[in-house]
């Protein structure tokens, strides 16, 4: 597969998505588009970790094993975020994080 | 894959426990779900005798993957003692504040369970792992008065923060591998090499993440939030569990791992320590609600342990685990002081502790203790803790041990305007507070404890040496 | 006869590799042809659920059925096509244009994707993949992004809680549909296609799994939004749901991809439980694809009689069914089906 | 080739099918002048007030358990193809991955989080 | 000596102060003789120990458990306590004043459990830095006294020109940050002794012996002298000390400028000189310029305030000038006047101070002008506060003559012209003292304090005691004298040897 691929473009491309995700997740203002930036950013990192393991290790598959807990993980994050969304917005019906000010920043 | 069981029975002991709570709780009629509190303690406690008694008992896992070495078991007691003093002083501030919910014993549990595996992980897998447990579970446990707006804002900025910090350290991790080829820690540190860009970058985002979960400057806003908006025991293992774990970790993996590339981190920790303790001590001295002051407060805590992480030598690592040991003392004792007062005058105003000193003497005495002994005036045990920090950089980083003693002397001021509030003001209402005798017990333990640490430090320092030593065999 | 079609996939094969072109050109080639079958199966088999269907329920109803266009209403279903394609597609001034139109554009996508490892017969498969199980269920979820889609850029009420509807729907019996296919898993071991039917040589996995195959079928209604789970498109309640704003070519590209989403639960049906195509009774006689066919349509006849002879259920009944007996007894078949290949492979039974 | 290549073709020609489908109509559909033809169908009547509506959260919970669920499942698939070489102790340690998520199931059906509300 | 009767003695008060935690607050006499009790015993130990030990023989005696016992071994902390002839003349100062101050605050009605409790646990703090051999141990009693205060100075406290609020937070971040330094002095110090020697020792003893290098021992001698001077109220830094007095009670001023401040010039002597002989050299003359100056601007500042706990507070000032140039002699005789007038100036500022708040409790000002011919009604307590007076501006017979002419002689050998501006101190303070005492005692007899009663009871325990020391010290010298000179000679010889050592 790929011959002509390297792991720069990978780690390219999961850089540029880690970034993007890292914007998102500063500069959003809604709590759900916060999370998903934070998905995008460990969507980064499996891309990553799939990659260098395809490069480093191809016969053990320490990035794969890796990558699926991270998405397990990632995905009782972002369910919980949710919850906390969902309680939150039952009792102020805002998700917007500008609205969220009972505490000060 | 052979599974030595008896290495990690206090992990075994602590999931059987969290289950058993929880399946109680799910059984039992809510009428008598009452004494689960005093089952989780009582489990806690037998299984921190099991960790005790296991303290010679080494080995690893998994081919590495798992480290049983007296480092991890000595931060293993450290968290069952925080977890078993937060929530004996809190049994009556869950009831009464939180609601007769079982889960919030389990989840303290898990927590609990997130910090050991953090502290015996010897890849990133588990490292991760034990990570996201903790933090999931603090993020229940903060959310957790979901009637309290408050609460559960503060659980929507923990999520959020610790989700993002979680990516970065992630991300740091998955370089650390691209760079060297390997998750287990101890073949990071032969495989290490001077000069890989990516090991750099990964390096950078990993003291960030880090740094956010140990909540340094420039990395700590979440945490006056979530600690003011957080049930107050939560508020109280959070600080000192969720941030000894981290220490730990950042222990495990810089020293253990990256010893090579130390010159690269060790002016990172040193300037991250340095704005920690300049900033926390700072920003906290305006503060008017004791949650945010302790919180700025234990900003400033961290500045002080990062400071014996920067030489990584064995001395630093003794330090830092000293110092953790006795913060937790200082902190639970303080917080279980803002529980019990707010559970009877429903505010953590500084203000309202007007005149505490006549209401509550114990209380207002153990605030003063603590408080005292984070700043780390003797003979309590935050001085000598400091003293094992900063003795360790006084070769090269002599700024730093300026620094660090004066803001801890500009801690002080902070701290004796609570103190001038205590003991000064007289009371708008002069009834005695009673707080219950499992709270007063619990403080009598903080009290004690950091005091005998301070005045007595031998035997804790000489465990803490055999403890640092699991990395410089 | 058996082997039709692969006789006539390798005819074409070397005729292109005599005419000098390379192996990966080839090989593509092959797989745009396969592609085009797969597609022509498709709409032929969309346009013959249509009539089926009208006639199926005809006759459940005591009535004819289309009877007029064509012989035997035959050409109906061609007719009504003709109609939705000459109509225009009206794209409200409201909705979200981008997505409005996006929706039926991609709705097609994932279906077609999964008949890409649809076992037709023996050898019959278009990509013979070795997580082929697998695939399908990452790709079949989708449409619930894109319905969704549909329900929320219409700007319309009824379109937005149809899509909810969609959404809460999908996801509850996904999870029932997903654990249900676990013990056959276990049972063979493969999450190949191909080695699942043959593994299933001896004894069709209906039999050993009849706890599993109930809850397939019910999750796989569900999933296709087929009475008496349609409370999606319910008419009486919110139109037509999230298609409530298409006219014209989009709501054709729905009603299409509808129609290859049945097939395939069928098809996954087929293969999962009813032996895909191997002969019952050592009927061998007649070809494997043929075998399949029936099987799939013998399939879709029963999700027709469903749909036919029940009544809508309420959304509440509906997510609780799903969540609260559903899932509990696919866990309970994981249970008893680990348990048993266990003690059956210590026993030596 | 690989087979990805396969499914890559698949999935580009789907979408090309639906795109194709969709721009066909355009070109070829008539097109009517009536003022009314773009408003919102909904029902028939003129719509009223934002469409935009706050929904149930509890469709949101079921989406929330399907996740926590779902990516559970990825552990069930893999044990289940290798389930021969695992043997008891693979047994073993599934049946308390799947204790632990009943477990999670049956708190959320005894808080009420399956209930329609 | 098996019995640990330093130990005992430090414990006295502690025990004390526990008991009086189980006191219901309603009994707050009963507080007030425990208290008594407790400082009591510590000073009739600290009498004891005076003079039980053996002068012919010198060096530490007394040492209790025989020796040093281990207390944190990776540290080298040891517990340590014994005295020499440094240590027993601050310790017996410091129960002279305790025990006074119990009986100073003794019309305290105001939370006096409290007050009680807290002033036992100051005066156990002082007391152990003077015991303790070992210097980590010093550093604990050393820092532990200063919470104490603060709480004492903002519930009890007055607030006249200055809040108590604010004089206490002066008092307080002034003095702790002065400990920054020394702490940092201190680490620094025993990181490097273990780099030298290899072996962690953190007693002095052992820390005398290690060869510090000269630039090192300058800059170490630096902190320290910032750490000690910021305690002692060295001239740049002394501006805490006129406001902390004047904010503080009774019992906090006597104990602060009885013994605390005598911390400061202890921890120099014993740390900064005895264990880095070469930055002492380095340093002296510039401590001897502070001295004067600290002599000149705080006579000056005396004569200038109106407030009676001003004046006291900034002679006290003045007289730590003196200590300081006495010490910067680096001689034996100016040496041992700078010891002995620290005990000399401990006693008399006590009384001094108990005077005063004794006058304040009576007339509700401390301010000079509106007071006067309080002798007519209050015949012993113009006694006790004009022998304060006389013992401050150093009249022959009393306590403090022989120690300041002690550090005239040996400072004017060493500096020459600078000990003259000192002595030119001398004349300003007469001034401002009896220019104080006459404004306040002397005179008509006003009407408005025809009320006011004379000392009696209890109030006449710091008269008494104190008053008793100022004379028999200025009778008998020699007692406090050749005891002190049993102390410093040892150090001194050992800095001498020092510095022949370090090449000059």
């Amino acid at each position: 597969m790929g011959t002509g691929l390297n792991p720069s473009y990978f780690i390219g491309l999961s850089g540029a998505l880690f970034a993007i995700g890292l914007y998102g997740a500063l500069s959003k203002r809604n709590a759900i588009a916060v999370l998903i930036s934070i998905e995008l950013m460990l969507s980064a990192v499996n891309i990553n970790l799939v990659a260098f393991n395809k490069y480093l290790t191809p016969d053990a598959f320490i990035g794969q094993i890796f990558a699926i807990f991270v998405i397990t993980v990632a995905a009782a994050e972002v369910g919980l975020g949710l919850a906390i969304v969902i309680a939150l917005y039952r009792r102020r019906e805002t998700t917007t994080l500008d609205e969220i000010d009972w505490l000060k920043w | 894959m052979n599974f030595d069981f008896s290495l990690i029975t206090t992990e075994l002991a602590t999931v059987i426990l969290g289950l058993t709570t929880f399946v109680l709780g799910l059984v039992l009629p809510s009428n008598s779900r009452k004494g689960l509190g005093n089952f989780a303690l009582l489990g806690l406690i037998i299984v921190l005798g099991i960790a005790i008694a296991s303290w010679s008992n080494q080995g690893e896992m998994l081919g590495g993957m798992y480290l049983v070495d007296q480092y991890s078991i000595f931060f293993k007691i450290l968290f069952l003692v925080a977890a078993i003093l937060v929530i004996f002083g809190s049994l009556r501030y869950v009831n009464d504040q939180v609601g007769n919910h079982f889960e919030y014993y389990s989840t303290v549990i898990f927590a609990t369970l997130g910090m050991i595996v953090m502290a015996s992980a010897g890849d990133f897998i588990t490292l991760y792992l034990g990570l996201e447990l903790m933090t999931i579970s603090f993020v229940v446990l903060v959310a957790f008065r979901t009637f309290d707006g408050k609460s559960l804002e503060a659980g929507m900025k923990y999520i959020l923060l610790a989700g993002m910090s979680s990516a970065v350290i992630l991300y740091g991790l998955s370089l650390v591998y691209g760079a060297t080829g390997t998750i287990i820690i101890s073949e990071v540190a032969q495989r290490v090499s001077e000069g890989s860009p990516l090991l750099t970058v990964g390096l950078v985002m990993l003291v960030a993440g880090l740094g956010f979960k140990v909540s340094a400057v420039p990395f700590h806003m979440w945490s006056p939030d979530v600690y003011e908006g957080a049930p107050t025991p939560v508020t109280s293992f959070l600080a000192v569990g969720s941030k000894a774990a981290s220490f730990a970790v950042l222990v495990r993996l810089f020293v253990g791992g990256l010893p090579g590339i130390h010159e690269q981190w060790a002016m990172l920790i040193a300037v991250l320590a340095a704005v920690s303790m300049v900033v926390g001590n700072l920003v906290a001295i305006p503060q008017t609600n004791i949650k945010r002051l302790l919180a700025y407060s234990s900003i400033a805590q961290a500045g002080y342990i990062l400071v014996g992480l920067v030489t990584a030598t064995e001395a630093g690592i003794k330090g830092v685990m000293f110092y953790a040991f006795l913060y937790v003392f200082a902190t639970v004792g303080a917080f279980t002081v803002v529980a019990a007062v707010y559970n009877k005058i429903q505010s953590d105003e500084i203000a309202d502790y007007a005149g505490l000193v006549q209401r509550a003497p114990l209380a207002a005495t153990v605030m003063l203790v603590c408080l005292l002994s984070m700043a780390g005036i003797p003979p309590l045990a935050g001085f000598v803790g400091k003293f094992y920090l900063f003795k360790t950089v006084v070769e090269g980083y002599m700024w730093l041990v300026y620094l660090g003693l004066i803001m801890s002397m500009v801690s002080v001021y902070y701290y004796l305007r609570v103190v001038l509030v205590m003991f000064r003001d007289e009371p708008a209402d002069h009834t005695p507070l009673e707080m219950g005798s499992s709270v007063n017990i619990t403080l009598l333990i903080a009290l004690v404890a950091t005091l005998f640490l301070g005045i007595y430090p031998g035997p804790l320092a000489e465990v803490a040496n055999i403890a640092a030593q699991s990395f410089f065999p | 006869m058996e082997n039709l079609f692969v006789n006539i996939a390798g005819g074409i094969r070397s005729l292109l590799e005599s005419a000098g072109l390379t192996v990966i050109a080839t090989d593509f080639l092959m797989m745009f042809l396969k592609l085009g079958a797969v597609i022509v199966y498709i709409l032929v088999s969309a346009l013959w659920l249509v009539y089926m269907e009208r006639k199926v329920s005809a006759y459940m109803q005591c009535r004819i059925g289309p009877n007029r266009v064509g012989p035997l209403g035959l050409l109906q279903t061609t007719a009504d096509i003709g109609k939705l394609i000459s109509k225009e597609f009206i794209i409200p001034k409201n909705a979200d244009k981008k997505l409005f139109i996006l929706a039926p554009v991609l709705i097609f996508m994932p279906p077609l994707a999964v008949f890409a490892v649809a076992p037709f017969g023996q050898g019959m498969v278009a990509i013979d993949m070795n997580i082929g199980v697998y695939y399908f269920l990452a790709l079949a979820s989708l449409s619930t992004v894109i319905i969704w889609m549909a329900g929320w850029s219409s700007n319309n009420k009824y379109s937005l809680l149809g899509g909810m509807r969609v959404v809460a729907q999908m996801v509850s019996y996904e999870m029932p549909l997903i654990l249900s296919i676990v013990g056959v898993i276990i049972l063979t071991g493969t999450l190949n296609m191909s080695e699942i039917i043959n593994s299933q040589e001896n004894v069709w996995f209906i039999f050993l799994q009849p706890l599993a195959f109930l809850i397939y079928m019910i999750a796989a209604v569900a999933e296709t939004n087929r009475t008496p789970f349609d409370l999606v498109e319910g008419e009486s309640e919110i139109i037509a749901g999230p298609f409530t704003e298409y006219s014209g070519m989009g709501f054709a590209m729905f009603f299409l991809a509808e129609y290859a989403n049945v097939v395939l639960v069928s098809v996954m049906a087929t293969t999962l439980f009813l032996g895909g195509w191997l002969a019952p009774f050592g009927l061998t006689f007649i070809p494997s694809w043929i075998w399949f066919l029936a099987k799939v349509y013998l399939m879709i006849f029963i999700f027709m009689w469903f749909r036919w002879t029940y009544p809508r259920i309420r959304v509440d009944q509906l997510m609780e069914f799903g969540w609260k007996v559903l899932v509990p007894l696919s866990i309970i078949n994981i249970f008893v089906t680990g348990v048993g290949k266990f003690l059956y492979q210590s026993m030596g039974w | 080739m690989s087979e990805w290549i396969g499914v890559a073709l698949f999935i580009v020609v789907g979408f090309a099918f639906g795109a194709g489908g969709i721009l066909a109509s355009f070109l070829i559909h008539p097109r009517s002048q009536n003022r009314y033809k773009l408003e919102t169908y909904e029902c028939g009547l003129p719509t009223e007030g934002p469409t935009w509506v706050q929904f149930k959260t509890q469709y949101f919970t079921y989406a929330l358990l399907f996740v926590i669920f779902d990516v559970e499942v990825i552990y069930l698939y893999p044990w289940a193809v290798s389930f021969e070489e695992l043997g008891l102790a693979g047994l073993i340690k599934m049946f308390i991955f799947i204790f632990i998520l009943v477990l999670g199931l049956w708190y959320a059906w005894k808080e009420g989080a399956l209930e329609w509300r | 000596m098996n019995f640990p009767i330093l130990t005992v003695t430090l414990l006295a008060p502690i025990l004390a102060a526990l008991i009086i935690v189980f006191i219901p607050k309603e009994e707050e006499k009963l507080c007030k003789w425990i208290a008594a009790i407790g400082t009591g015993i510590a000073l009739a130990l600290s009498f004891y120990v005076y003079f039980g030990y053996d002068q012919s023989v010198g060096g530490l005696q007394w040492v209790d458990f025989g020796g040093p016992v281990p207390w944190i071994p990776d540290l080298g902390v040891t517990y340590y306590m014994a005295v020499d002839g440094l240590s027993l003349p601050m310790l017996l100062l410091t129960n002279l004043i305790g025990f006074t101050a119990v009986f100073a605050s003794w019309n305290v009605s105001h939370r006096g459990k409290e007050l009680m409790i807290l002033l036992l646990l100051l005066i156990a703090g002082v007391m152990g830095t003077f015991i303790a051999q070992d210097l980590f141990i010093f550093l604990l009693f050393y820092e532990v006294v200063v919470i104490p205060i603060y709480i004492m100075v903002i519930i009890w406290g007055s607030s006249k020109r200055v809040t108590k609020e604010y004089a206490g937070m002066k008092l307080t971040i002034y003095l702790l940050i002065g400990s920054a330094f020394l702490l940092v002095g201190v680490i620094a110090l025993f990181v490097r002794s273990v780099a030298i020697t290899g072996v962690p020792d953190m007693s002095f003893e052992g820390l005398a012996q290690v060869a510090f290098p000269e630039e090192f021992q300058i800059y170490m001698f630096g902190l320290m002298l910032i750490g000690f001077g910021s305690l002692l109220s060295m001239w740049p830094l002394h501006s805490w000390s006129p406001d902390g007095y004047a904010g503080a009670p009774t019992a906090v001023s006597m104990i602060h400028a009885g013994v605390l401040k005598k911390i400061g010039g202890y921890g120099l002597i014993r740390l900064a000189i005895f264990v880095l002989p070469l930055g002492a050299k380095f340093w002296a003359p510039y401590i001897a310029v502070l001295g004067v100056a600290g002599v000149a601007y705080a006579a000056m500042g005396a004569l200038a305030q109106k407030d009676l706990k001003y004046v006291v507070g900034y002679s006290s000032v003045s007289h730590m000038g003196y200590v300081l140039l006495g010490v910067a002699s680096l001689g034996v005789i100016g040496v041992n006047g700078a010891v002995a007038n620290m005990f000399a100036h401990g006693v008399m500022a006590a009384l001094f101070f108990s005077m005063i708040g004794f006058i304040y409790e009576r007339t509700h000002t401390r301010w000079i002008p509106d007071m006067g011919g309080l002798s007519h009604q209050a015949p012993k307590l113009s006694v006790g506060f004009m022998m304060a007076g006389m013992a401050s501006l150093g009249l022959p017979g009393l306590i403090s003559f022989v120690p300041e002419f002690t550090i005239f002689l040996d400072s004017f050998r060493v500096f020459g012209w600078l000990a003259v501006i000192a002595i030119a101190g001398i004349i300003v303070t007469a001034l401002y003292v009896l220019r104080a005492g006459a404004n306040t005692l002397f005179g008509p007899a006003k009407p408005e304090f025809s009320h006011i009663k004379d000392l009696r009871g209890p109030e006449l325990v710091p008269l008494v005691v104190l008053g008793g020391v100022l004379v028999i010290g200025g009778v008998l010298p020699s007692l406090l004298f050749d005891m002190v000179d049993s102390g410093i000679a040892p150090i001194l010889a050992h800095i001498n040897e020092a510095l022949q050592i370090g090449g000059r």
